[in-house]
């Protein structure tokens, strides 16, 4: 018997981002979405998930609600196998300790680029200034698979960004490592609140493996200001399931600030 | 090997490490003494017109905010900003006109600061908040640069003064910072005793690297106890005295922000925070808050009230691991 | 830029920094998992002949005396020694036919070791402690190298493989050395869980640096506690258990050393050790305290004894600071 | 009234190197000799030194009797003010906090370079083989002012180092400079069973400065294998003091294992 579940499209980035996290495994989390994602990972699916945050708490288990703004406080920060600072948060990742790292972005390009620094204009005189890298530079290139995790808006995907602010895959294979940029490494998936990239293993495109079920892969990349390669067999992403919900609702986000949303629906 | 990438046509602090160490040998103090100031005197005292400062976290959590408060009251002009996190803080110093550069870092938050580059109020460079913390790690280790493989291939680079050479060891390119020995560093702590000895509990994003680089720094402090208590427990000292030009006695001093099992973040505070859009708003916010109240006493009298220090104590329940 | 000096013909043990990464993605595990296992077992299961090894601290302050005994008795050949401070290890290991090479460091104490060296049984070069630490910390950074200003001038240049470049800030003259990735790392702490969390308390030499930096890495313990303490008091975390590989419950395993805040050191032990200066004393030595004991325990029963290992514990009288 | 002090060399050595530290200066301080001088030095004339161990202690305040052999143990580490780890420590001497480095000698030369590796033969293959440099090099190179302890015996006086451990003046004025040493640092004085010598400012030449009360200069310097510059004035050292003898052999090694030596007398 099928039924129809409602959900945000945050809601729906945010469970299919948990969904890929794997236990055992550690992830580097940025700030904002990420930080969601990854608690709702660890208390649905991957309990021995060691997150890192970038100014040296490593295996944080948040407390519930979620308090946003601040990862530094005593909520995020809570139970942490252990205290240190930025300088060693980033040895632990450079060194290869980190399978996963998490990041929001502004805008990406086919080869994974993020641009979370500035939109029109030029660097010096930009139209719109946003908060640049933070620790994202080093969590893209040091991680083993990086993550971008971001609304689904075309605009949001562009041909060339503007200002590569977290290296993808730069302008294509061996392009990374060229750069000097630690070998095997890269973006590995691009979550959005529709779908789900990944990057061809040759030529480093972006490419879409899944949609959210109901979609076709058209209404996906319609309005995309690039149009991404389209795997063989594009596979359909369940909705969030009622646990997913449930947790996100009741517990992580109770005041519903950061899941709320576009409205949307799909078969459960 | 040579040099791969010259750093951009950019501005960037750096000053030659043993310059650096002079300043140490001759201006700096191995001999305690009592180091206790108001805000007001350790601001006019240490920080002048076009310094380059530093501080250790953000305006959310243990931010030196009593202390930046105080800059902005004292009108300090043409600051150069090194801005790990950067969230309240350089939209209020830039909106007080006491800030001319930042190097960034995250430059969150809100659409104040952000408008402020657009104009050209402010110039912004990249170093990105790992490229910050090392070039902080290399002014503290004495040595002119740090490498990393990050930043490589990143537009960060053409805007920062970072270099790319060849690794003499892999022939691998590798990322060159300069070192960065700023003025003046701010560091807010859970405990200073009057000599400079202090101590966080929890984490920190440089503030032993950032004391030891620096040249002069000013440790506000939520408790000021007794130096022996230092002596008796030396694994939980983060600062040591000799680093220290002045402390101040700051309880709440980390307002609006958070101090980590002492008392929350007023959230209602950063929301006004937060609604700075336009100059007159940002001007309404520096008379009631900064320019309108003496001090920080008089700040926490007038603007924050024993109410709701109460209140924001209360909700600080989590103190396990803060000892 | 230009290198001003190379290496000299020297061997050092240097790995490219993506071949660390590598294993570190491949062979070590974020899962925790029970990693208690006899010292006999750690060692058999982690160290080969031909490995690079480190350890932290001596033979006189919290060195891993258990696991050093025990690679003496499972006999392995061609170890490569890192070794900061290297008292009597470095002596036991090449008494015992154990250690071919050794990277100092301070290479004391007393003749056997020297003699050793003069005879051409052990191949030494020098880094210095400084060069080590920084090897080390390279190592546990992911990068190719660390800069620093000394070694410049001195005859260790030519016998070890730091190199000389003309800094691209400054135009000086600056030291580099290459990063260090040890094959196994031997830490003796205070306190572990079954995972590998460990405490250390006093100070270290490179404990967490090591840790990371090491393909292999055996912590030994006095104590071992539950994993959730160290999640109560994450300050106190010296090394988390995704760097470590085997957890050995030793207590007494810095014997005849000292642990700080637990027993003294055993000086008629160490001047046993400082006695030996033949090949016969050597054996003997080795004999009755190694070969002829089945293991550490066999080791406190046979040779040291309840009433021994009570009274250094007895000395210990400070615990000021050791929490 | 005058009295003879009977002594032995090492309490001379010692005694004197305590009277040249300075309150409220912070110290670098090798292992042996060097802590007992300035244990010796806290307690009688610079209660505010700051001594730092190269193993991470800061500030520590030595209980007594003076425990050999590890510098790392709870009484030679009590009461210090931060405990760090190695990297640190030589942090503080890089960016240049220590006012003076205090370091064994196995052999020295005219322009104070330091050789604690070898004696004779090659480095590959020497005759004798000694402990090298452990931290020495590093604080012969970061720190200020070294200060080199070492008994007066004529062949440890040596025309040119065998191996230079610890940088001194290396070739001559500018040698240090030249090869990237920090500027302004090098060593400063010479402490010796006999005598205190120092270096020449335009030389950087050892110059004898002072001998043991009752000591002539050709004393000193006869059995020296390279004659030193001889200050135009040499002063007197009185002998040790009766606190000094006092602090050293009942408080400080009542075992009296360390300040053992050849027996000395001079007029107090």
């Amino acid at each position: 018997m099928t039924r129809t579940v409602e959900f945000t499209d945050t809601e729906f980035m945010i469970a299919q981002g948990a969904r890929l996290m794997e236990d055992g495994k550690s992830i580097f989390v940025g700030w904002g979405i990420p930080q969601i994602v990854a608690i709702l990972a660890q208390k649905l699916y991957v309990p021995n998930v060691v997150q890192l945050f970038e100014f040296g708490a490593v295996g944080p288990q948040s407390v519930l609600p979620f308090v946003r703004g601040t990862m530094g406080g005593p909520q995020n920060t809570y139970r942490s196998l252990q205290w240190l600072n930025m300088n060693w948060a980033f040895a632990y990742s450079a060194s290869g300790y980190m399978d996963y790292g998490m990041l929001g972005a502004l805008q990406v390009d086919p080869y994974g680029n993020i641009n979370s620094t500035y939109l029109g204009g030029t660097f010096e005189k930009p139209e719109r200034r946003f908060a640049g890298s933070g620790g994202g530079n080093q969590v893209a290139s040091h991680c083993w698979r990086t993550i971008v995790i971001i609304k689904h808006e075309g605009r949001r995907f562009v041909p060339k960004v503007e200002f590569i602010t977290s290296p993808g895959y730069l302008t294509g294979p061996g392009a990374r490592e060229k750069a000097g940029l630690p070998r095997d490494t890269g973006p590995y998936r691009v979550v959005t609140s529709k779908a789900l990239f990944g990057f061809d293993e040759e030529t480093r495109e972006m490419t879409l493996l899944s949609v959210l079920r109901g979609m076709k892969p058209e209404d996906v990349v319609k309005d995309m200001a690039f149009r991404p390669r389209i795997a063989e067999s594009v596979a359909e992403i369940p909705p969030p399931t009622d646990d997913e919900l449930r947790l996100l609702r009741n517990e992580i986000d109770p005041s519903r600030i950061i899941i709320r949303g576009e409205r949307m629906t799909a078969t459960a | 090997m040579s040099v791969i990438r010259r750093e951009g046509p950019v501005e960037y602090r750096f000053e030659h490490p043993d310059d650096f160490r002079a300043h140490v040998r001759d201006r700096k103090s191995r001999m305690p003494s009592d180091k206790i100031c108001r805000a007001g005197e350790a601001v006019s005292g240490f920080l002048k017109d076009g310094d380059y400062i530093v501080y250790d976290f953000s305006s959310l959590t243990r931010g030196p905010q009593a202390l930046i408060r105080e800059v902005i009251r004292q009108g300090k002009k043409d600051l150069w900003i090194g801005a790990e996190f950067t969230l309240h803080e350089s939209a209020l110093l830039t909106g007080a006109g006491c800030a001319s550069r930042i190097d960034v870092g995250f430059l969150g938050y809100g659409n104040y600061i952000g408008q402020a580059v657009c104009d050209g109020r402010v110039k912004v460079y990249e170093w990105t908040n790992g490229g910050l913390a090392l070039r902080i790690l290399a002014g503290a280790r004495g040595v002119p640069f740090l490498p990393t493989r990050d930043l490589l291939g990143s537009d960060n680079l053409a805007v920062s003064a970072a270099k790319v050479i060849e690794d003499p060891y892999t022939g691998l390119p590798v990322c060159l910072v300069p070192a960065l020995n700023p003025d003046v560093a701010f560091i807010h702590v859970h405990q200073a005793d009057p000599h400079g000895n202090a101590r966080i509990f929890g984490t920190n994003l440089f503030a032993l690297e950032a004391a030891m680089a620096s040249h002069r720094v000013i440790v506000s402090a939520e408790e000021i106890i007794e130096p022996d208590e230092f002596r008796k427990d030396p694994m939980r000292t983060t600062i040591p005295y000799f680093l220290v030009d002045a402390v101040v006695h700051a309880p709440f001093g980390a307002y609006p922000g958070a101090m980590p099992a002492r008392y929350e973040i007023d959230l209602e505070h950063v929301d006004l925070l937060n609604g700075i859009r336009t100059d007159e708003q940002m001007k309404k916010y520096l008379d009631e808050n900064i320019y309108g109240v003496a001090d920080h006493d008089d700040f926490l009298d007038k603007r924050v009230g024993a109410a709701r220090m109460r209140e924001l104590r209360r909700r600080a329940t989590i103190i396990e691991g803060y000892r």
